[in-house]
């Protein structure tokens, strides 16, 4: 005891002097970075969140959701134009081609015959009845239920067709069906063992895929590695590895690709591509459907004056869009006129309000709001015309609004800027947009790109203690909007839906429902030794297995 | 630390010169020259911060022009200008009040708490002790800035802007101010209890006791005043860490929100700028280390002035 | 006795400290001699400067904010305050030991007490790990510790204050010092224990043949003990006797006073126990006059005017005052 | 012995429920998990009502809490939404060793969320400690030997600086000198991010190079603090009476230093490390995130941030069950170290 009291002694002195001798740490070491080039394609690219959960059915996360493209398989595709790529279909189902019913609510799906697993069990049929039931299986805590929710049955009529039929016609159902399909005989025995798949070993490392690559490792926290599949049937990627790193700090991210030590990072901020560009790396801009906008709350706890069409129109003059996008975002973007724009839907003869304060006065006057009292912001009847206005935490929101509350306050309409942590969430939460406890709610959202169809706007949707989980925050109840909302819904006709969709454009527009600020696209920066890249909104890595690095 | 730390013994032989306590605190203060220093630079802060005020108008520190942004300091715009075009000299200035409200009134809530938690365990004594001293480790047990964000995310919803002053701010501002002090008195609290167990067994309280002078009295006009040192020191040492605490939460991104700046949320705001924007970190950072640093001396100084005989940082 | 010749000599011995409130003048010229074999007692008030004195010849006072501001200290023909650091410390511990007052906090807790014997002679003599140990245990027998060699494994705090006390005695003797200073050694102690430790250092300075300096405010121990006694107030020396002549022919209002306050056996009980009126001297103010005079009995206006040397007024009595305390007049 | 610590963990009991049930409470209002559930868009109201029900989030909170103390093993919820409770639960509660599964990552345990991270986050604090402890010794000693000479000032000022600094602020300026621009400017650089660089793999040398930057900014905000706590303990020490004792016997300055007093140092400082090694598991939320360490802080701030109640409640009921551990620990060791001490 003694003699090792005085070891333990002996060892303080001994670490001292050793410490004395070695100094401090020197960054002095090279890592001899890319040293090993050309015996293996490995790319990095940089995530900023963590996957939560690999299996499709379990997660609504984007990041996990674009590496299916990888690993894991669609039934369709998107290019970079937005247009469907049939990938385990043969094609897509239409009236034309007799996929869809005559009422609209049956759809049969021709899946191709060369469609194999990884490990070399082929593509049937039943996979995607397993898909389905497992998606409604009440013991599986799936992140969503959507579309599946909406179907009467799903039936595999033969080992390479699969007929769906839908409760009521369902016009959306390209943007959101068959996205992941499970393989039933991985699967198939964890859930006859546990009861529900919620924590199937499938979740953290699905050792079966149907993609160019094959997932190979994730390790919490720090990477996930996914290598060349060679039994995929349109033939072996070009790319050996694709090392997914995650890094949660914007700023690192940034480091990292410009250090070269990530070859793809996405969501950039606008502040960052100029550094980036000098850098060498590639900046792709790809429309995702998000359009950043102002919605203005039209419930019993919003402003009375929001109430009226002219204030809101008012609203939309007051702010200057233009520079806004030249100056602070460096004029990569343009301003956003309609919730569609961008999307295959949009109508391009609707054009944004201009930037006009006079007109806006005007309006505002004529909607009998003034400044009786002169503190500088209008009155009526003894209500001031101050907003809550409030968004999320994200920098360049921030900085919108800033500019916003000094234009705004130009003409007289005063805000107070709020920033809520907790902006998203949910009615019984206390979400500040949920319970309508704000006047402006500045965000961007899309339902299911490239499908323009939203519920945003539905009447029934307001939240309410009795139904707390509806999602028309802002609670428009408009009866007209809702006849087209309900008319689109089930139009399987392409062109006719499109019609609607322009009017719905129109409405939402001329009653200043929605305000557009910018188109809100995702930003890539993309290393230039990385060749045939190409990414689309809505299925970034359609192409990846064409991925190549540059000699 | 302190100079009292070298032989006391052999100065304490030698017979207490006749100076009264006050004299003696800052004879031994105006020895410590960083503490002065400190002293100095921090009033300079305050000056700063505060006098700025009838230069600038608040109005001119949140005006926003687009066309002017991200402008490295020039004649019009000394300190230059942040990503929307605000003139940062003069959201220093303000930054700097909140800042400094921040610290000092944080450190309030903490001092507060503090003593009538360590007071009333260390007077009464027994369970009353007991159950606030269990409170008390509890709150030990776990890191200070891990509490902090469990409470700022569980705060962090419906925060309303408050009037003060004429002047609007975020109710973040408060949040951070109760959080803070929320989550840093329990090392206060056990010091001033410390100090009580030990107070209330001398012989003028158990005098008092004797007269039946009421308890409040025994406790505020009689040992409390006798325990004020390491209060003080731990005050002025809490005002240090609530101000580099703001910074920390604001990284965090459950800070003080917009459009009230602080040094610590510009310094956040000038993350992504390190390298292309120089001026947005320099002097919000510049200001943060000086006030901390100052601080610290300050706080360094008046526990060898007060308190000789502590040694913690 | 008288006929050993000097070896320890201080002269004008100045220390001051630099502390917050002001300038410590604790020594302010003392001068005094030691011949070999022989016994000092030096004698005063907490604070008078005494154990500064003491620290100053072994160079133990903490520089800043301690520093000695003059004087000599010669030890066998060396002035010490001239020598090196390293020279020093081959002086202190074999040429002068030292015991301290209070052995509660003397002794280093956590190590064991022959770990601390053994290393002033490991420091100083040539012997083994095994000489030493028995050398240690050797040592606290002469000290009168019982069952020593086991017990040079504890702790100091597995030893009651006396014995903790003959265990510094012990340390201080283990590289037979020619000159041993005791700084109030007994002052912790309790009274029976007191003497048993006077006793112990009477019977171990006879037999090793060493001086000694013997610190105390206690004039009650000097009689039996010392062969020559100086006192001290306010960092001066003000009286220096043979120690039966101080008794008899006590020659300065303070040791006078101090004779005054000590409890005798021989005192009538009518006769009450005087303590000293007025309040020991403030150092952190250089004195002009008389540093006792303020509280002096005896006092005139030469005395708050003029500080009195320390002069020889008989044989072998030195006395630093302007007063004859017997007639009253002055010198 | 063994009494004295069967009574700390007996009174650590009424504490670690007292937290937890406080924690469990902040955490349950803090966020949302449903809000986004980590996507780009809120969650569609139908799936926010089913998750709801299945996760047991519509239940009272006091019933969460039990639940989550106890289990429900014993009690039925209601699954499919047809208002009848008809499945027994699955859970058997923190004091039967059940953390819970995390929602974040559906249905994995809490204890292999965590599992996974501790070991990053200790080789990360672990070192950073040693080193912090080590220089902080080493430069304590200098400035308490040398107490207000120039290097003991200078050294004080330069501390207290980076005591002063934000570490963001820090881990993110390293990095971009080491990394970004060394590189650019065709110096020997250091990597920005991760643990190791894929094309090499996951050795002790890269994890060790890319530790570098982490450990400098950790280690450079803490020093002050340690420093100056041992700078003041050994001044203390040096003050006591036994260092005069050995200065009077003639010791030698380095021995008096290193034997005496820093052997009488050691015990405060013993203490005071003991107590923060707990602390250590916590990771570092700050520079992990920057420096993409895949640590505890991040796991922290990752379940805080999506709502993540079971791993929050693990990582901090781990810490908390850590810190009454090492309390005991430290006590028992200071009890070796310190010959004054003993339990019976």
């Amino acid at each position: 005891m003694k003699h090792l009291k005085s070891v333990f002694f002996m060892l303080v002195i001994a670490a001292l002097l050793l410490a004395a001798c070695g100094g401090g740490e020197e960054a002095t070491q090279a890592p001899g970075a890319g040293g090993e080039e050309g015996s293996n394609k490995t790319v990095t690219f940089i995530f900023t969140q963590e996957f939560d959960n690999l299996n499709p059915l379990y997660t609504n996360q984007w990041f996990t959701a674009i590496t299916y493209q990888l690993w894991s398989c669609y039934a369709w595709t998107y290019d970079d134009q937005n247009a469907p790529v049939p990938n385990l279909v043969t094609e897509l189902p239409t009236t034309e081609n007799g996929g869809i019913s005559e009422d609209g609510r049956t759809l049969t799906f021709t899946l191709r015959d060369d469609i194999v697993w990884s490990d070399g069990e082929p593509i049937t049929a039943d996979d995607f009845v397993f898909t389905y039931e497992m998606t409604m299986d009440p013991n599986n805590t799936v992140a969503s239920q959507s579309p599946y929710d909406e179907m009467e049955s799903v039936v595999a009529s033969d080992p390479h067709t699969v007929v769906v039929t839908f409760k009521e016609p369902f016009a959306p159902w390209a943007a959101t069906l068959w996205k992941g399909i499970l393989p039933k005989h991985v699967l198939q025995p964890v859930f006859e063992a546990d009861g529900n798949l919620n924590s199937a070993e499938y979740n953290r490392a699905p050792a079966v895929g149907c993609g160019p690559f094959n997932f190979a490792e994730w390790e919490a926290g720090s990477f996930a590695r996914f290598v060349a599949n060679d039994n995929y049937w349109l033939g072996r990627p070009k790319l050996d590895e694709i090392f997914i790193r995650f890094v949660p700090d914007d700023a690192s991210q940034i480091a990292a690709l410009q250090s070269g030590e990530g070859d793809l990072g996405t969501f950039i901020a606008y502040s960052d591509i100029p550094a980036l560009e000098e850098a060498g790396v590639q900046m792709f801009t790809v429309f995702s459907g998000y359009n950043e906008g102002l919605y203005l709350n039209l419930g019993e706890k919003g402003h009375p004056a929001l109430k009226d069409q002219g204030v809101r129109q008012a609203i939309a003059y007051a702010i200057d869009r233009e520079s806004l996008v030249t100056d602070l975002l460096l004029g990569r973007t343009g301003v956003a006129a309609t919730y569609w724009d961008n999307t295959p839907f949009v109508d391009p003869s609707v054009a944004p309000y201009p930037y006009d304060p006079a007109k806006a006065n005007e309006l505002l006057d004529a909607a009998g709001w003034a400044d009786s009292n002169g503190d500088g912001t209008r009155d009526k009847d003894g209500v001031e015309l101050v907003l809550k206005y409030g968004t999320t935490t994200r920098e360049i929101r921030k900085e919108i609004q800033a500019v916003f509350q000094q234009q705004l306050l130009e003409v007289g309409i005063g805000t107070e800027l709020i920033n809520a942590e907790n902006f998203f969430d949910g009615y019984a939460e206390g979400g500040p947009a949920a319970t309508g406890s704000l006047d402006i709610y500045e965000y961007s959202t899309t339902a299911n790109f490239p499908d323009p169809h939203t519920s945003e706007w539905f009447c029934d949707q307001i939240p309410s203690d009795e139904s707390p989980d509806g999602g028309n925050w802002q609670a428009v109840c408009d009866t007209a909007l809702e006849a087209l909302f309900t008319t689109e819904s089930s139009q399987v006709d392409a062109a006719a839906r499109e019609a609607t969709f322009h009017e719905i454009s129109k409405l939402v527009f001329d009653q200043a429902y929605w305000i557009g600020i910018y188109w809100d696209p995702d930003i890539w920066a993309i290393n230039s030794r990385l060749t045939n890249v190409k990414l689309s909104g809505a299925t970034p890595f359609y192409n990846i297995m064409e991925w190549d690095l540059a000699e | 630390m302190s100079v009292s730390d070298q032989p006391v013994n052999m100065i304490a032989e030698i017979e207490a010169p006749s100076l009264s306590l006050s004299d003696l605190t800052w004879r031994r203060f105006k020895r410590h020259k960083m503490a002065i220093a400190g002293l100095v630079v921090l009033f300079l802060l305050i000056i700063y911060s505060f006098g700025g005020a009838f230069f600038v108008t608040e109005k001119y520190a949140n005006f926003t022009d687009t066309k002017e942004r991200l402008q490295a300091p020039n004649a019009k715009h000394p300190f230059g200008t942040d990503t929307i075009g605000r003139d940062l000299l003069a959201r220093t200035i303000y930054g700097g009040q909140i800042s400094i409200i921040i610290g000092i009134t944080a450190a309030f809530v903490e001092v507060m708490i503090g003593i009538v938690i360590g007071a009333v365990a260390g007077y009464f004594g027994g369970k009353i002790d007991a159950v606030l001293m269990r409170f008390t480790e509890a709150m030990l047990n776990l890191p200070q800035l891990l509490l902090l964000i469990v409470m700022a995310k569980f705060f962090s919803s419906d925060i309303k802007n408050i009037e003060l002053f004429g002047r609007e701010f975020s109710g973040s501002v408060v949040v951070i101010i109760f959080i803070i002090g929320l989550t840093s008195w329990p090392y206060l609290a056990r010091i001033v209890r410390a100090e009580f167990l030990s107070i209330k067994e001398r012989e003028f309280i158990l005098a008092a006791r004797a007269t039946g002078t009421p308890t409040w009295e025994i406790i505020f006009k009689h040992i409390l005043p006798n325990s004020i040192a390491p209060i003080v020191v731990s005050a002025t040492l809490g005002v240090a860490g609530a101000i580099s605490l703001e910074a920390y939460v604001s990284f965090l991104g459950l800070g003080v929100r917009a459009p009230t700046a602080t040094w610590g949320n510009m310094l956040e705001n000038a993350y992504r700028y390190i390298e292309s924007a120089y001026w947005m970190w320099f002097f919000p950072g510049m200001f943060i280390v000086l006030i901390v640093l100052s601080i610290n001396f300050l706080g360094d100084g008046l526990r060898d002035a007060l308190d000789p005989r502590s040694r913690t940082v | 006795m008288t006929n050993a010749r000097k070896f320890l000599e201080v002269k004008d011995l100045k220390t001051q400290f630099n502390t917050p409130e002001g300038t410590v003048y604790a020594v302010n010229g003392v001068s005094f001699d030691l011949k070999e074999g022989e016994t000092l007692a030096v004698v005063g008030e907490s604070g008078c400067g005494k154990s500064v004195t003491m620290m100053s010849i072994m160079r133990l006072i903490q520089i800043p904010p301690g520093k000695i501001v003059g004087g000599e200290v010669v030890f066998r023909d060396t002035d010490l305050l001239q020598l090196s650091e390293e020279a020093m410390e081959q002086i202190r511990g074999r040429e002068i030991a030292m015991i301290f007052q209070d052995p509660m906090t003397s002794l280093n807790p956590v190590l064991t007490v022959g770990k601390q014997i053994t290393e002033t002679l490991r420091t100083h003599t040539p012997m083994t790990q095994e000489q030493c140990r028995a050398r240690a245990g050797a040592l606290l027998e002469l000290v009168g510790i019982p069952d020593p060699i086991k017990r040079l494994d504890d702790y100091p705090h597995q030893f009651s204050g006396g014995m903790r006390q003959r265990v510094m005695i012990a340390m201080s003797l283990a590289c037979t010092p020619s000159l041993l200073i005791a700084d109030e050694p007994t002052t912790a102690l309790d009274v029976t224990i007191q003497a048993q430790i006077i006793e112990l250092v009477k019977e171990l300075k006879k037999n090793v043949g060493m001086a000694m300096i013997w610190i105390t405010h206690d004039l009650g121990i000097v009689a039996g003990l010392a062969d020559r006694v100086i006192v001290m107030y306010a960092g001066y020396v003000v009286e220096e006797a043979i120690v039966d002549d101080l008794y008899e022919n006590t020659l300065h209002p303070y040791t006078l006073a101090l004779l005054q306050a000590l409890p005798r056996a021989d005192r009538r009980r009518d006769q009450s126990l005087k303590s000293i009126k007025g309040s020991p001297p403030n150092l952190l103010v250089e004195p002009r006059g008389c540093p006792f005079a303020p509280r002096c009995e005896f006092v005139r206006e030469k005395c708050i005017a003029e500080n009195p040397a320390l002069v020889n007024v008989e044989t072998n009595h030195k006395v630093a005052c302007w007063v004859d305390v017997k007639t009253g007049a002055l010198r | 012995m063994t009494k004295y610590i069967v009574r700390r963990l007996l009174q650590a009991i009424p504490l670690l429920l007292l937290i937890s049930l406080i924690l469990f409470v902040l955490m349950q209002n803090a966020t949302d998990p449903l809000a986004t559930m980590g996507g780009r868009t809120p969650t569609k109201p139908e799936d926010r009502a089913r998750l709801t029900r299945q996760l047991g989030l519509d239940k009272p909170i006091y019933i969460q809490y039990l639940y989550w103390l106890v289990g429900n093993d014993w009690a039925k919820t209601d699954l499919d939404g047809d208002g009848v409770a008809e499945t027994y639960g699955t859970r058997h509660g923190v004091i039967r060793g059940d953390f819970g599964t995390s929602i974040v990552q559906t249905g994995r345990p809490v204890t292999k969320v965590i599992g996974e991270r501790l070991p990053n986050t200790l080789i990360l604090m672990l070192t950073s400690e040693v080193i912090i402890v080590l220089g902080a010794l080493l430069v304590g000693v200098y400035s308490a030997l040398r107490q207000y000479s120039f290097f003991d000032n200078l050294l004080t000022g330069i501390l207290f600086v980076g005591y002063s600094m934000p570490i963001f602020f820090i881990a993110l300026s390293t990095m971009y000198i080491f990394s970004v621009n060394f590189k650019r400017w065709g110096l020997p650089y250091l990597p920005t991010v991760g643990m190791f660089d894929p094309k090499i793999g996951e050795t002790p040398g890269q994890i060790i190079l890319h530790m570098i930057l982490p450990v400098f900014s950790i280690s450079f905000i803490s020093f002050a603090a340690y420093s100056r706590y041992i700078r003041s303990t050994l001044l203390e020490v040096l003050g006591q009476d036994y260092i005069r004792t050995a200065r009077s016997k003639g010791l030698p300055k380095r021995e008096i230093t290193f034997i005496h007093a820093l052997k009488n140092a050691s015990l405060p400082i013993v203490t005071v490390v003991g107590l923060d090694l707990p602390l250590l598991l916590g990771g570092a939320v700050v520079t992990e995130r920057i420096f993409a360490w895949p640590g505890m802080g991040r796991l922290f701030i990752d379940g805080i941030d999506r709502g993540d109640t079971p791993v929050v409640m693990g990582i901090l009921m781990m810490i908390a069950v850590s810190v009454v551990v090492f309390q005991i620990l430290t006590d028992i060791v200071y009890a070796w170290l310190d010959p004054r001490i003993r339990f019976d």
